[in-house]
């Protein structure tokens, strides 16, 4: 199994892709300007041609506009190293320089994009945070979060479904639940915040003092899981772990 | 020409230089044990708190007590012990009757059987141990300085659950040493991070000195230099604030890295034990809050101090002397923030300083913290009324609202958000402290309070908090761009909507910093969907920069570079910031180096490098000089390169689950081998080879600070306008005179028969000036 | 700055308004005894509303002053703001997250 | 440096010859630095061998600082004395929608943005709890979990009377009767504050008389004000005991933030009882909330302070009757705040 459980492994390679083509768009278009509209001072290399044609078509808007007094360019103007576009001007607000078709199209694509990725984001919300009522059969296992360590409460479950021991090893605390089960992980904390984290489930969620929050935690492959704490909760926030250990 | 072929080569072979270091590199060794278990051990079986019952005690092994003295560096053999409590009361066939926890202040503890082991360096029992209620252990005692042994017992009733039944008690013996201090061998973390701050500052104050010393040597007799000082202390002129501003930001960015700089020498390998939990938590705390509050805002108030009533044609901002208040009570929070630190007991909450966590925490340098953080509210609230103000009143004639620079408005447009969402974080910041001191109970869980009040509170201005940052950039990189492409911005009224979109947007997304905290359900699906809105706002002003260059001629100066690397960086951080909304890949993702990575490629790759472009850019109109070009693209490829070795990797390890705010990780080895989730082996080298870029990071700037003091002694006179910018600033001689404008310049319009769409139409009856007006005097 | 409201100078004017309707709150609160809470929020509330507008208006000149309708705009640029604050903030209650409501979820649409 | 003195141009600091260098910020900064320093050592609770203590001896340092801030105002007022209305500036022609208004009243109704904002939050932060802590208040004859957090608002004392219902005077709770007092006062100070500017703006008297009617307008604001406090002082550590008036302080009732036990006597006759609850919530915020109100207050009758003497001198026409305007504007907000803060925290 991946990082992260299956639903963010389908999620995250759809942003993914669309990361990436947003991403090619904008180096490649960036790139290509960059270096096709590239000049240094003293030189115009290459694009003389194209940004005299521009300087002249410019200088012909403005004698239509009847703007030549304002706007004749002037000697020192024209002796610069780069043809003044726009002819920017200390203390002129310069010509403004704008397509609306092209920014609606570039407000407008992107709005597309985004209510797509809100759909396929708004999609698995049912299987992040299933309602109530689609947990009846469900089992209940208690997470309490103490300065640091986890305290596992197994509400009187048969020790096969669920069972609170010490990995030998590690001398971490182990919670072993069976494979396949539906359980929801009642979360509180008796000081601070704590937040059990499941890495590879990615499965977080904090643990607030005075109230109950959840996890819906569905194992679907034996093995033992690293728990660690998610929310900075102090010193020993680091060695706040626990094992997760799922059996048939 | 020239530029390119000579200097890039140059520069280019240095990097090539730097990326050879890193490869012959020595590779890290992940530690072969990876990081051992739990040191809580003591508190585990107990719910409650100490009872009587249990009476811990620690003799020598032959039963005597401890010495008084101890001669140093010999090793005694310990007697643990614990006698009463329910281990006797419940738990007759004496299994599970419980452990210790035994701390050494000074010396080392060393188990001799295999009942006790050594626990993230406290000694513990093992399973082993469990079954009694003596243990044995040798304690070897340090050279000097009084040790203190505090035990921790819990006499359990052996069902390995934490029943009221179970208690603990705890006890510490005191056993003074021969002769005074002795200088300790291992690197105290504390130590060199003053010794960094210490050594920062000097060298800033010498840097500071000799500069002025150069430039005006007589000012260095007494009797010039009282009202030279003078000056910089009462000083209320915005070019002088300013220049305070960027002293002070430079200064508390160098103090942000080198604290950065420590938190990554702690992560280099995993159980590092460089810095104590401690100072690793009081150190993030820090590095957060002093780079967002003395780093980058201070640097911003320069800038916006220097440039925007340049760029309005105003002689000053509207409010001078709060203006300059603004920025002392920011020396004065900044003291107030790091006081703790001078004790060893800094703030050890993250900057975020989420509750209940803030008011119980034992570290009283959090109560400072606060405080500190109350003066700069404060100094923002001012900073907000003065630019407001200026930038509603004090244009000069000609200049309506869609006439203002870009840099303007971002700032407008920053400052407003600023002003409107902080107070909501000063009351939070005054409930927390009135929790830690006269002990009011907003966060007391006990008597009902509940702790995402202050996560609402906070985050309903820290989420505009990082727009305010970054916008400013924005603003910078529209001039930039504009004037290095030669081109007016592309889309100018598109970019101003942008800006102001971005500022509404902030306040309606704030719960994506929660989705995880159990806050209202509802209100984190809105912000669910809410949170992707901007995307488009912040799209419209990439695609606008990128089309702005069309059809330019680009001049690579060192501020282009840094507006493109801006491009890169602020892209990337961008894109990876669409991941964060969606739930299902958010509960994955939250805490964890994805977010670091991301809101460092924001507020770096974003706001850093728009600062960087602005100081190559602003430069010699500040100054009077020119800065030396070479040098520039020199820093700017070190340290494009570098920071994206520092944080891309970092996305990696985010995804493959390293929580962040640890002070270590665990490594998949050893008896983790078999845990699924711990981090692969090629994590720890990754860690490293960020800590090595890490540093190239922080080294590389110093080649502008350098820049920028050599520069200001002996660098080329500035023209007005050397980049040839449109704006107002370009107008003034540089450095400006004092006051800027002898008469208040008009600006003039070369868009005279422009028709307005609607929307724009129907803003511009409000808010652009009569025709009448145009030419007249600004004051009276 | 002498406006006048129905002939009485504004000042004096929303003076006497203002004392009245502060002793009808008081006198109100006072007989609360008797009167259910919705009735005593419904007057606290309306009266005060009216105690704001007066205030506002005349004696911080947001009526009757040259300048008036630009910082009338000016003062009510934040309510927006504090609509927001006081929805997020003041009227959210954190829970779990079962508890989302059903019409945000796909499967209330049979997706 | 200071170059520009009687520079005539620009903002108002510049203007009427006040120097362009002003002590004031970095002593009023450092002075606030000092305050919160020592504020925190003093009243940081440690822990001691019998629960928490407190350490008071840096408490006169905490005060040394209040009075380093006071020194920096006076330094910042030194400058401002002399101002007579010259030289107001105003928002350039070019900046529309705001062309020719005076920029200090701009600013003065951005600051208000904020004080809005400021006291949004902690509306915020009371509603948040209120609506989410069960009220012992609305408890009567049912008994909650004894000992467990309930909200007892402060109107329990001051509307209904708490214990002391049955009151001497038969129309009201005698409790109530610091706050009645202090939202009339409240409101005949915006009136006096008012005719202040009136007066000083009237150009048909003489400049002393003028004078002399400015300072007792100010001056009866001056007094409003500090009845206000002294009144909240009364309700909330002394009681009020004149005449046939009989009302405990708060204090003494024990509506008291350190107050984890309180006995709460709900119901009448048959149903009646005792309970313990904590209380702590609903006295922080409402501690919290009208103490911020007492704050500004308290920073209105420095202002005043200030105003009174300058008009005593007769520093105050025509010419700038709008610096009491100014003022006026942010007292009348205090005015306003008071008007939603009364009845949310006194009477409801």
């Amino acid at each position: 199994m991946e990082f992260g459980g299956d639903i963010f492994q389908e999620l995250y390679v759809e942003f993914m892709f669309w990361s990436l083509i947003v991403g090619v768009i904008t180096f490649v278009w960036m790139i290509h300007h960059s270096f096709v509209y590239r000049t240094s001072d003293g030189d115009l290399s290459g694009k003389r041609h194209h940004l005299r044609t521009q300087l002249d078509s410019l200088r012909h808007e403005m004698k239509r506009a009847g703007m030549d007094m304002e706007f004749e360019i002037e000697e020192e103007e024209d002796k610069r190293a780069w043809p003044n576009v726009d002819n920017i001007k200390v203390g002129v607000f310069p010509k403004e320089n704008d397509n609306l078709k092209l920014e609606l199209f570039w407000t407008i694509i992107p709005f597309i994009l985004i209510c797509y990725l809100c759909w396929i984001s708004w999609a698995p919300t049912d299987a992040i945070w299933p309602a109530a009522y689609e947990l009846e059969d469900a089992h209940e296992v208690g997470v309490t979060g103490q300065q640091w360590f986890w305290d596992f409460d197994c509400k009187g479950l048969t020790s096969d479904l669920c069972d609170v021991g010490v990995d030998s090893d590690t001398g971490l605390t182990v919670l072993s639940l069976k494979l396949d089960e539906t359980y929801i992980l009642n979360l509180s904390s008796r000081d601070v915040l704590h937040a059990p984290k499941i890495v590879q489930y990615g499965l977080t969620e904090d643990a607030v003092p005075g109230m109950y929050t959840t996890i819906v935690f569905t194992p679907y492959e034996t093995g033992k899981y690293f728990l660690d704490c998610a929310e900075y909760c102090g010193d020993n926030h680091a060695y706040m772990t626990a094992i997760i250990e799922i059996h048939t | 020409m020239q530029l390119r072929n000579v200097w890039t080569v140059r520069a280019m072979v240095i990097v090539a230089v730097l990326f050879a270091a890193l490869m012959f590199s020595p590779e890290h060794e992940a530690r072969p044990i990876g990081i051992t278990g739990v040191d809580s051990g003591c508190y585990c079986h107990a719910p409650d708190g100490p009872s009587g019952a249990v009476v811990p005690s620690i003799t020598l092994a032959n039963g005597s007590e401890l010495p008084e003295n101890y001669d140093p560096g010999t090793t005694y053999t310990l007697l643990i012990s614990f006698t009463g409590g329910p281990a006797e009361d419940y738990n007759p066939d004496r299994l599970n009757t419980g452990g210790f926890n035994l701390v050494a202040s000074k010396g080392t503890l060393t188990p001799i059987d295999n009942t006790t082991q050594i626990m993230a360096g406290e000694l513990t029992h093992t399973d082993a141990g469990n079954d009694q209620q003596t243990w044995y252990a040798n304690w070897t005692a340090p050279t000097s300085g009084s040790a203190v042994l505090r035990l921790m017992v819990n006499s359990v009733n052996g069902d390995n659950l934490a029943t009221p039944d179970d208690s603990w008690n705890a006890v510490s013996y005191t056993v003074s040493g021969a002769g005074g201090e002795a200088p300790t061998m291992k690197a105290n973390g504390l130590t060199v991070l003053f010794s960094g701050i210490l050594l920062t500052a000097i060298l800033f104050a010498i840097a500071l000195t000799y500069v002025f010393y150069v430039r005006d040597p007589e000012s260095f007799s007494w009797a010039r230099f009282k009202p030279w000082i003078t000056h910089w202390l009462t000083s209320t002129d915005h070019k002088s604030v300013g220049t305070l501003y960027f002293v002070s930001g430079l200064f508390f960015l160098g103090v942000g890295g080198i604290l950065a700089m420590m938190i990554r020498i702690q992560l280099s390998s995993p159980g590092n034990d460089f810095l104590t939990k401690d100072e690793y938590n009081s150190f993030f705390t820090l590095h957060g809050t002093v780079m967002i509050f003395l780093a980058a805002m201070p640097l911003i108030n320069g800038f916006a101090n220097w440039i925007v009533p340049l760029q309005i044609g105003a002689r000053d901002l509207c409010f001078p002397r709060l203006n300059a208040m603004s920025f002392w009570l920011q020396p004065a929070g900044a003291i107030l923030l790091l006081t703790g630190m001078f004790s060893g007991m800094g703030a050890d909450v993250g900057w975020t300083g989420y509750q209940p966590i803030t008011s119980t925490t034992d570290h009283y340098g959090a109560t400072f913290w606060l405080g500190g953080q109350v003066l700069l509210v404060a100094s923002s609230t001012l900073t907000g009324i003065n630019f407001i103000v200026t930038i509603a009143t004090m244009r000069a004639p000609g200049m309506g609202w869609m006439q203002m620079p870009l840099f303007t408005w971002s700032i407008l447009v920053s400052v407003m958000m600023l002003f409107i969402s902080i107070p909501t974080f000063g009351i939070g910041l005054i409930e927390a402290y009135l929790d830690r001191t006269i002990s009011t109970t907003f966060y007391n869980t006990a008597a009902g309070g509940d702790p995402l009040l202050w996560s609402h509170l906070f985050w309903y201005f820290g989420h505009p908090e990082v727009y305010v940052v970054v916008v400013p950039a924005f603003g910078v990189i529209s001039e930039v761009i504009a004037t290095s492409a030669r081109r007016t911005i592309f889309g100018y009224r598109s970019m101003v909507y942008a800006l102001a979109g971005i500022g509404f947007v902030a306040f309606i997304v704030y719960g994506h910093h929660m989705l995880t905290s159990g806050m209202s359900p509802l209100l984190r699906f809105v912000v669910m969907l809410t949170t992707m809105l901007v995307a488009v706002p912040t799209g419209i002003k990439i695609f606008n920069w990128l089309k702005t260059m069309h059809g330019g001629s680009l001049v690579y100066r060192t501020h282009t570079l840094w507006a493109l690397g801006f491009l890169v960086t602020f892209t990337l951080g961008g894109i990876s910031g669409m991941f964060f909304p969606a739930i299902a890949m958010d509960v994955h993702l939250h805490e964890t180096y994805f977010v670091v990575a991301h809101f460092h490629y924001v507020l770096v790759g974003g706001t850093l490098f728009g600062l960087f472009a602005a100081f190559y850019y602003w430069y010699p109109k500040i100054t009077g000089r020119m800065m030396s070009e070479r040098l520039g693209i020199l820093h700017f490829l070190t340290a494009f390169i570098s920071y994206n070795g520092v944080f891309w990797p970092m996305h990696k390890l985010g995804l493959l689950g390293m929580t962040r705010r640890h002070h270590t990780y665990y490594i998949r080895a050893d008896e983790y081998s078999d845990i699924i989730g711990t981090l692969p082996p090629e994590a720890a080298q990754w860690n490293f080879f960020i800590t090595v870029c890490a540093f190239m990071f922080f080294l590389s700037n110093l080649i502008m600070v350098y820049n920028i003091i050599s520069s200001w002694l002996n660098g080329r006179k500035a023209p007005a306008d050397p980049w040839g910018g449109w704006s107002f600033e370009w107008l003034v001689s540089s450095p400006p005179p004092t006051p800027s404008f002898a008469e208040i310049p008009t600006l003039l319009n070369a868009n005279p028969d422009r028709e307005p769409g609607r929307l724009t139409g129907m803003l511009e009856r409000i808010m652009t000036p009569d025709p009448g007006d145009e030419g007249e005097e600004a004051g009276h | 700055m002498s406006a006048k409201i129905m002939g009485f100078d504004a000042y004096n004017f929303n003076f006497f308004w203002l004392m009245l309707l502060t002793a009808v709150e008081v006198g109100v609160v006072a007989q609360s005894e008797n009167m259910a809470w919705a009735t005593l929020v419904f007057v606290l509330v309306s009266i005060g509303i009216v105690k704001f507008v007066g205030i506002a208006a005349v004696f911080m000149h947001l009526r009757f002053a040259p300048e008036s309708n630009v910082l009338t705009a000016t003062a009510l640029f934040p309510v927006i703001f504090i609509v927001l604050l006081v929805l997020m903030v003041g009227l959210t209650s954190p829970s779990a997250v079962e508890n989302l409501p059903a019409f945000c979820r796909p499967g209330y649409y049979g997706l | 440096m200071s170059d520009d003195h009687g520079y005539h141009h620009g903002p108002h600091d510049w203007s009427h010859g006040a120097p362009h260098n002003s002590w004031a910020p970095i002593v009023i900064s450092l002075g606030s630095g000092v305050f919160l320093f020592f504020f925190a050592k003093a009243f940081t609770m440690n822990e001691g061998m019998n629960g928490y203590i407190y350490d008071s001896a840096p408490l006169p340092l905490a005060i040394a600082g209040l009075a380093i801030i006071f020194a920096g105002l006076i330094a910042w007022w030194k400058q401002d004395f002399s101002f007579d209305g010259s030289y107001e500036p105003q928002a350039t022609h070019g900046s529309a929608p705001f062309s020719n208004v005076d920029i200090r009243k701009v600013g003065m109704w951005v600051f208000l943005m904020s004080e809005m904002m400021i006291f949004s939050s902690l509306f915020s932060t009371y509603i948040r709890y209120r609506t989410s802590i069960v009220s012992c208040y609305s408890l009567e004859g049912t008994v909650v979990e004894p000992g467990t957090a309930c909200w007892l608002p402060a109107s329990y004392f001051i509307a209904k009377g708490g214990e002391h219902a049955n009151s001497t005077l038969g129309f009201m709770p005698d409790a109530l009767v610091p706050g009645a007092i202090n939202t009339f006062a409240l409101i005949i100070s915006s009136y006096t504050i008012v005719m202040a500017l009136k007066t000083a703006k009237r150009t048909d008297l003489e400049h002393a008389e003028r004078s002399i009617k400015v300072r007792n307008y100010l001056g009866a604001t001056f007094c409003l004000a500090t009845l206000f406090l002294v009144m909240k002082m009364v309700e909330w550590f002394i009681g009020f005991h004149i005449g046939p008036f009989e009302a405990p302080s708060l204090l003494s009732d024990q509506f008291t933030i350190h107050n984890d036990a309180y006995t709460y006597n709900y119901g009448h006759g048959a149903e009646a009882g005792a309970m313990t609850v904590d209380i702590r919530m609903a006295a922080s915020a409402f501690y919290l909330t009208t103490g911020t109100h007492g704050v500004h207050v308290f920073a209105g009758i420095i202002g005043l302070g200030y105003m009174v003497v300058k008009a005593h001198k007769g520093g105050y026409g025509p010419g700038n009757a709008v610096s009491i305007e100014y003022f006026g504007l942010y007292w009348h907000f205090v005015d306003l705040a008071w008007v939603a803060v009364f009845p949310a925290f006194y009477l409801y």
